[in-house]
């Protein structure tokens, strides 16, 4: 019926999956690990909607899932630009590694 | 009558239960209560043992607890042997109750003092009827309770509290022997039953060497009891106990207990050569043994200790040496005799405050009861004729001689000798010679005091006619349940008699030279005066190395398991420190970590090959 | 009625924690009785069901299962599985301990009456203490033990950490931190097996785990099931406390209020027992066969070091707590034994220990009331004025070392003769423990009463109240030394079921 | 196996979507970074198209390509900040990281090696938005109405947040 089979979009959605995660945790600019992260967010939308149609039970709710996915992707990188944007103002920079008031 | 034999021993309990309850509003008539209960269980007794005289052993039982299969029971039985030590000990014990009453006059724990005397007595009645091991076992340690707590009795004494926790302490290390014999003979039959144990024994159901093994464990609770050696050093302390309590427990009666364990589980020791030459190595070199301590004590209960030491020896090796009657046979002489020299002593010692011997002399003409009842105690046990004394020695020494052991009968003949010298030289330092006491006014005891002594006398003469060579022997007859009678052998008597007569024959000449044996210089005469230094022997290794053990431990306790637990609580706060660092405030770091441990964790999982199975 | 009786049991304490905490917190005199009247509920419902149990009711028609907690959806293959459920039940077992909580409850917050400060919260917690400790007796799966076994270890550790003797919130810390990891490693092995078996009820797990009849969803490997056996076994060891994990013990013994450590030494060690030969026996048959002779070397190891270390103490509240030490070695190796004498043994010792040791620390609340000193260099000599007393402590002296005609005895005995069955050498090593226990604790109790006096006259006597924990103590120890059976009985059927499930 | 256009449409789309990934971690302008990704993002809404989740793409489409990354890029302007991406950080972390991260690869992938799932028929294609209002206004109306609350909430958030400090005080 297709000739595109599950494991292919399952490795596509691996490698994309580690791209961001190496990106989160390595990139010093804050805005682009917010980026990584919303690569991250991708990947498992790729694999709800794979699963969706290629699961053991096939149905609509694994693409319904991703779209919560994508609502919930908006409002992150809404709130986490707007505290990058009070930190930027208060802190003047937005370097990850700069923002450390946490320390023990 | 017979089937409610075990309304005998619960007289004394309840007289027990009493005083200790009520022995505040009794007081001073504690002695009539607890004498009034003895009384009725020595009268139930004489009535059981009047009907056992005829009838064949009675037995009852019921059951106690279940251990898997096996049924363990109580109950009492009724045989020659339980009878004669029913009736000797529930007279004896009413005997010393009574005396009691003179010789504890004026104490202010005196209802305390009837309250354990009837405890002893319940848990001594208990135990000679008990028809299986584990209950005279139980008994067995309830007597010894009752000896700790009398010899504890003046508790405010140092000495008593110290020879009360020797006391405990010693006859448990015998008791455990008992013990591990009991359980490993459970283990065999299936069952603490005398009879069933017996039927096993005879059966060959025991292999030999763990057969040995058993009746010697077995002998040590005995050895343990009886003060034998070398766990004997308990007995000469436990003088310092009330001189009545002396009497019935740790000369006529409890120390005794050891003989009739041996003799109840005879056919055990009968099975074993070697358990019973062990039985009569031990008897006879604990007689020759205690009889030469005995020779240089001045205290006159000391010397009365060490006598029952070195008689209870002399059952012991009777029956090592086959002699079963005559071991049993001396058992119920010697109570009494030993009985009766104790309560005389009690008397002296009432008379004169002192119990050193070195302090009294000459209280023949003052002592005009005591004075002759005492002599006849030392007449009978030096074996002197036509003393009870006298015939159950010459039958346990007819016994080791017919054994053909040459060795344990010049013990047994040694023993004599020094028994007659020794008890003599007691006499004659207390009543011959002069005045030592000018100061007290010494006055005889009262007749409630003396009146127990007189009885003890006749039975301490006429006692020994129930066995003799002349007039039958129904003392062997009755527990053995055949016709015992052996030849009668002349020399032997001769023998025995002259040997008595040249121990008394050596006081006499020493007791002239007013010579007690108290002062010497020899080396052998310090070794024997300290005792063979056995005390200090036990003080040395066993205290020590157990204190020893004790105190390494406390070391391992502090610096092993405590030391342990402080490395964990170091190397956890050490991670602490180590952990707060990492806590730096770079999210991507923690991010990081948690990532990294994570693919760690799956990809051991992929190694391993899914989780832990 | 059958219905809610163990509930109503487990929760009864609760009527009284409501009138604690109702009352104002100065009112000491109604604090105090209210905290016993709470205590007395549980006791008539326990005294209720072992009446039952003479004439003749059968235990088992009190067992109740109310649906709990779910998890998953796995109903559709089999309701059972992936589900745990408020499951409490009664056995003869069980119902001893039972008695023994309620009795012991009792008689401690009589003895609480010294408590000197803070008796609301006292009696709040002592009262929670009493809920925990009768669910652990009656639960009938696991994670519910657990969770009444957590409920113990929380209150015990304000009771520990609040009232007590100078260092007392260091010793509540050591009881956190070892019963802490017992706990952990408890809730471990309760997981996997959940995990793996997908029930905790005890009936269920063992049938599985043994007979084997049904397929696992994620099948448990022999190796697995050892480890879980020994982890549970070193769980209970720490609890009970077995050597090398008693010295947290020692020192709750030597720094709580005596009333919590009658508690204590009386009923909670005793979980670490019943935890032992209810979990460890009824579930792991086969591991702890295979365990058995290392339980009977650490039980005599235990036995014989609590007795030395007794031996050479200086406070009288030591040289007992190092008893306990010693006598719960014997349950351990009783236990090990794993045979009819043995496991009765070990129960008995239980029990017994139960109400010697309660008694024993009970006559420690007096003499500190007293004196003001446990110390036993500073005492002597009190048989003069204090008769009574010293009778009474010389008698459960004698209690602790095992005379015949008392708990003790009977305890000890039948261990031995268990152990005498199985290991004949160990066993006579072992019996040297029982000279030294009549050592060390005629050595304490000679030091304070005989002797030299070291006294002053205004110290009065037993009196009161106080003869009442004496008398009924003293009631259970005799009634079991000479008439054991009444106890045999209760304990035996279920001895016999987990023998046959070691085969032998 | 003759390869059939489903499959180069996905290799391509595939490929246009690791590169654009690839592009995000090596780039070192910040604004590149984003513009790489954005690649990513429209050809992650192909690979939508070819699973019949026509709705889902479109709302890639507009929500990733469209929204999000020009939030990101006003973000990157007003944080003004035109610096590069200067390499400093710590290798060894990124080292372990990249070690870490492969081994995570690894092992995902012989889970997804070991996958077997039997394709079954779908009418996911047959009016796909249709199937998701039904879906989403029947089964998933709670979650959904969540939904508006959680967007509503961060939309407040957002503003609070972003606004300048001076005037609240």
């Amino acid at each position: 019926m297709t000739s595109v089979p599950l494991s292919a979009y399952l490795v596509l959605a691996l490698i994309l999956f580690c791209i961001g995660l190496y990106g989160a945790l390595t990139k010093r600019n804050t805005v682009i690990v917010l980026i990584s992260i919303e690569l991250m967010l991708n990947a498992v939308n790729i694999n709800l909607v794979a699963f969706s149609k290629f699961g053991m039970t096939p149905a609509i709710t694994g693409q319904v899932f991703s779209l919560f996915t994508m609502t919930i992707a908006a409002a992150e990188a809404a709130v986490g630009l707007a505290i990058l944007m009070a930190l930027y103002r208060n802190r003047k920079t937005v370097h990850i590694d700069e923002m450390n008031t946490m320390k023990h | 009558m017979v089937d409610n034999a075990w309304l005998i021993p619960l007289f004394p309990l309840a007289s027990f239960f009493l005083l200790l309850l009520f022995g505040k509003r009794f007081g001073s008539r504690s002695a009539e209560v607890g004498s009034l209960f003895t009384f009725v269980s020595f009268i139930c007794a004489a009535v059981v043992f009047t009907k056992s005289l005829h009838e064949s052993s009675y037995k009852q039982t019921f059951n106690w607890l279940t251990v898997g299969d096996a049924q363990i029971t109580v109950g009492f039985e009724l045989n020659p042997l339980n009878v004669l030590m029913l009736v000797l000990v529930s007279f004896i014990s009413f005997l010393v109750h009574m005396y009691s009453k003179g010789y504890m006059n004026g104490e202010k724990r005196i209802s305390i003092f009837y309250a354990y005397l009837g405890l002893f007595t319940f848990a001594m009645l208990a135990l000679v009827m008990s028809p299986n091991l584990l209950q005279l076992y139980i008994f067995w340690e309830l007597v010894g309770l009752g000896s700790f707590l009398l010899i504890g009795f003046y508790f405010h004494k140092q000495e008593a509290k110290r020879a009360a926790k020797k006391a405990f302490i010693m006859t448990r290390i015998g008791d455990m022997g008992l013990l591990i014999g009991m359980i490993l003979l459970f283990w065999q039959t299936r069952s603490f039953e005398y009879s069933v144990i017996f039927q096993a024994v005879e059966a060959g159901d025991i292999s030999q060497s763990l057969l040995t093994f058993i009746a010697i464990m077995i002998f040590v609770g005995a050895v343990g009891k009886s003060g034998q050696f070398p766990l004997h050093t308990w007995l000469p302390d436990a003088m310092e106990g009330p001189t009545p309590v002396s009497a019935l427990i740790h000369a006529a009666t409890m120390v005794a207990a050891g003989v009739y364990l041996v003799a109840a589980t005879y056919p055990l020791f009968q099975a074993s050569e070697v358990a019973l030459l062990v039985v009569a190595v031990t008897g006879g070199l604990t007689a020759l043994f205690a009889a030469s301590i005995a020779v240089v004590q001045t205290d006159v209960k000391r010397v009365l200790a060490y006598s029952t030491m070195s008689q209870l020896g002399f059952m012991f090796l009777a029956l090592g040496t086959a002699g079963y009657v005559a071991a049993v046979f001396h058992l119920v002489t010697h109570a009494f005799f030993k009985a009766l020299l104790f309560l005389a002593a009690g008397s002296v010692i009432h008379a004169v405050h002192t119990q050193n011997i070195e302090k009294m002399g000459g209280l023949w003409k003052k002592l005009r009861w005591t004075g002759p009842l005492f002599l006849i105690g030392t007449l009978a046990i030096s074996g002197v004729p036509l003393l009870s004394g006298f015939f159950s020695k010459e039958e346990i020494l007819l016994s080791v001689w017919d054994n053909g052991n040459y060795f344990l009968f010049t013990l047994a003949l040694l023993t004599s000798l020094l028994t007659a010298f020794y008890m003599f030289r007691l006499f004659f330092s207390i009543f011959g010679g002069e005045e030592k006491t000018p100061i007290h006014a010494v006055k005889e005891s009262p007749m409630i005091m003396w009146l127990p002594m007189i009885i003890l006398a006749v039975f301490s003469i006429g006692i020994g006619y129930v066995q003799t060579p002349w007039f039958g022997t129904f003392l062997g007859d009755w527990l053995t349940n055949e016709n015992s009678h052996h030849e009668f052998s002349l020399w032997l008597m001769l023998i025995a008699t002259i040997v008595s007569g040249i121990g008394i024959g050596i006081a006499y000449i020493l007791h002239r030279k007013s010579s007690l044996l108290t002062e010497g210089e020899s080396s052998a005469y310090r070794v024997v005066a300290n005792k063979y230094y056995i005390d200090e022997l036990y003080e040395r290794t066993m205290i020590v190395s157990t204190k020893a053990v004790s105190r390494s431990l406390v070391y391992i306790e502090r610096y092993v398991i405590d030391g342990f637990l402080l490395v964990v609580i170091r190397i956890t706060r050490m991670f602490a420190k180590k952990a707060t660092k990492l806590q730096s405030g770079q999210v991507q770091q923690y991010g990081a970590i948690a990532f990294l441990s994570l693919a760690v964790l799956v990809v051991v999982y992929l190694v391993a090959g899914g989780y832990l199975r | 009625m059958n219905d809610y009786l163990l509930p109503l049991l487990v929760f009864s304490p609760v009527i009284g924690m409501i009138m604690i905490w109702l009352m104002p917190k100065t009112e000491e005199k109604t604090l105090k009785q209210f905290g016993w009247i709470g205590t007395l509920m549980p006791l008539l419902i326990s005294l209720f069901l072992y009446q039952q149990w003479l004439t003749g009711v059968s235990l088992s028609s009190y067992q109740i299962k109310w649906n709990w907690i779910q998890f998953g959806n796995l109903a559709m293959y089999d309701d059972t599985l992936y589900t745990i459920d408020f499951e409490l039940s009664l056995d003869g077992f069980s119902l001893v301990f039972i008695l023994l909580t309620t009795v012991l409850s009792m008689l401690a917050a009589l003895a609480s009456f010294y408590i000197k400060t803070e008796w609301k919260g006292y009696f709040l917690l002592f009262l929670l203490l009493e809920i925990g400790m009768l669910g652990v007796f009656m639960a009938d799966n696991l994670l519910l033990f657990f969770l009444f076994f957590e409920v113990t270890f929380v209150s015990l550790f304000f009771l520990i950490g609040r009232w007590g003797y100078v260092n007392k919130e260091k010793a509540a810390y050591h009881f956190l931190v070892y019963n802490g990891i017992g706990s952990v490693l408890l809730l471990f092995v309760i997981a996997t097996l959940f995990v793996r078996v997908g029930t905790t009820n005890i009936d269920a797990l063992t049938h599985i785990l043994n007979v084997g009849d049904v397929a696992l969803l994620a099948p448990i490997s022999p190796f697995l099931t050892d480890m879980l056996c020994i982890l549970l076994f070193i769980a209970f060891a720490i609890k009970l406390p077995v050597f090398p994990f008693h010295s947290w013990m020692v020192r709750v013994h030597r720094e709580a209020a005596p009333p919590v450590v009658m508690l204590h030494a009386g009923v909670l060690l005793k979980i670490g027992a019943y935890g032992m030969i209810r979990f460890g026996l009824g579930i792991f048959p086969e591991q702890v066969e295979k365990l058995a002779l290392l339980f009977m070397i650490v039980g005599v190891i235990s036995f014989l070091y609590g007795a030395f270390l007794a031996l050479v103490q200086t406070d009288l509240k030591l040289v007992w707590a190092y008893s306990s030490v010693s006598h719960m070695g014997i349950v351990f190796f009783g236990f090990g034994t794993l045979n009819d004498a043995g496991l009765q043994g070990a129960v008995f010792q239980a029990v017994s220990h139960g109400a010697i040791a309660a008694l024993l620390f009970f006559l420690i609340a007096l003499l500190y009331e007293r004196t003001g000193t446990t110390e036993l260099n500073e005492l002597g000599g009190l048989a003069e004025h204090l008769p009574i007393f010293s009778g009474v402590l010389l008698t459960a002296g004698l209690a602790a070392l095992g005379l015949p005609g008392m708990s003790g005895f009977i305890s000890e005995f039948m261990a031995f003769l268990g152990l005498f069955k199985e290991q004949m050498l160990l066993a006579i090593i072992a019996v040297i423990g029982l000279i030294l226990t009549a050592a060390y604790t005629l050595r304490a109790v000679l030091k304070i009463t005989f002797g030299k006096k070291t006294y002053s006259m205004t110290w009065r006597d037993v009196q009161g109240i106080e003869y009442v924990p004496i008398a009924i103590l003293f009631m259970v120890i005799v009634a079991i030394g000479v008439y054991p059976m009444w106890l045999g009985q209760l304990v035996q059927e279920d001895i016999t079921t987990w023998l046959l499930r070691i085969g032998g | 196996m003759s390869v059939s256009g489903e499959m180069l449409a996905f290799l391509g789309l595939a490929f246009v979507a690791v590169l654009g990934g690839i592009l995000l971690i090596q780039l070192t302008k910040v604004v590149h970074m984003v513009l790489a990704l954005v690649f990513t993002f429209v050809s992650i809404a192909g690979i939508y198209l070819l699973l019949s989740a026509e709705f889902v793409a479109v709302v890639q489409i507009l929500l990733y390509s469209g929204a999000i990354t020009i939030v990101m890029l006003f973000g990157i302007m007003l944080t003004n900040n035109q610096k590069q991406e200067e390499e400093k950080g710590n290798r060894w972390r990124k080292i372990l990281l990249l070690l870490g991260i492969l081994g995570f690869a690894f092992a995902v992938y012989i889970g997804i090696y070991n996958l077997d799932i039997p394709v079954q028929p779908t009418t996911l294609h047959e009016a796909n938005t249709e199937q998701i209002g039904i879906a989403l206004f029947s089964k998933f109306v709670i979650p959904f109405e969540l939904m508006s609350v959680l967007l509503l909430v961060a939309l407040v958030g957002a503003i609070v947040l972003a606004k300048k400090d001076d005037e609240g005080a």
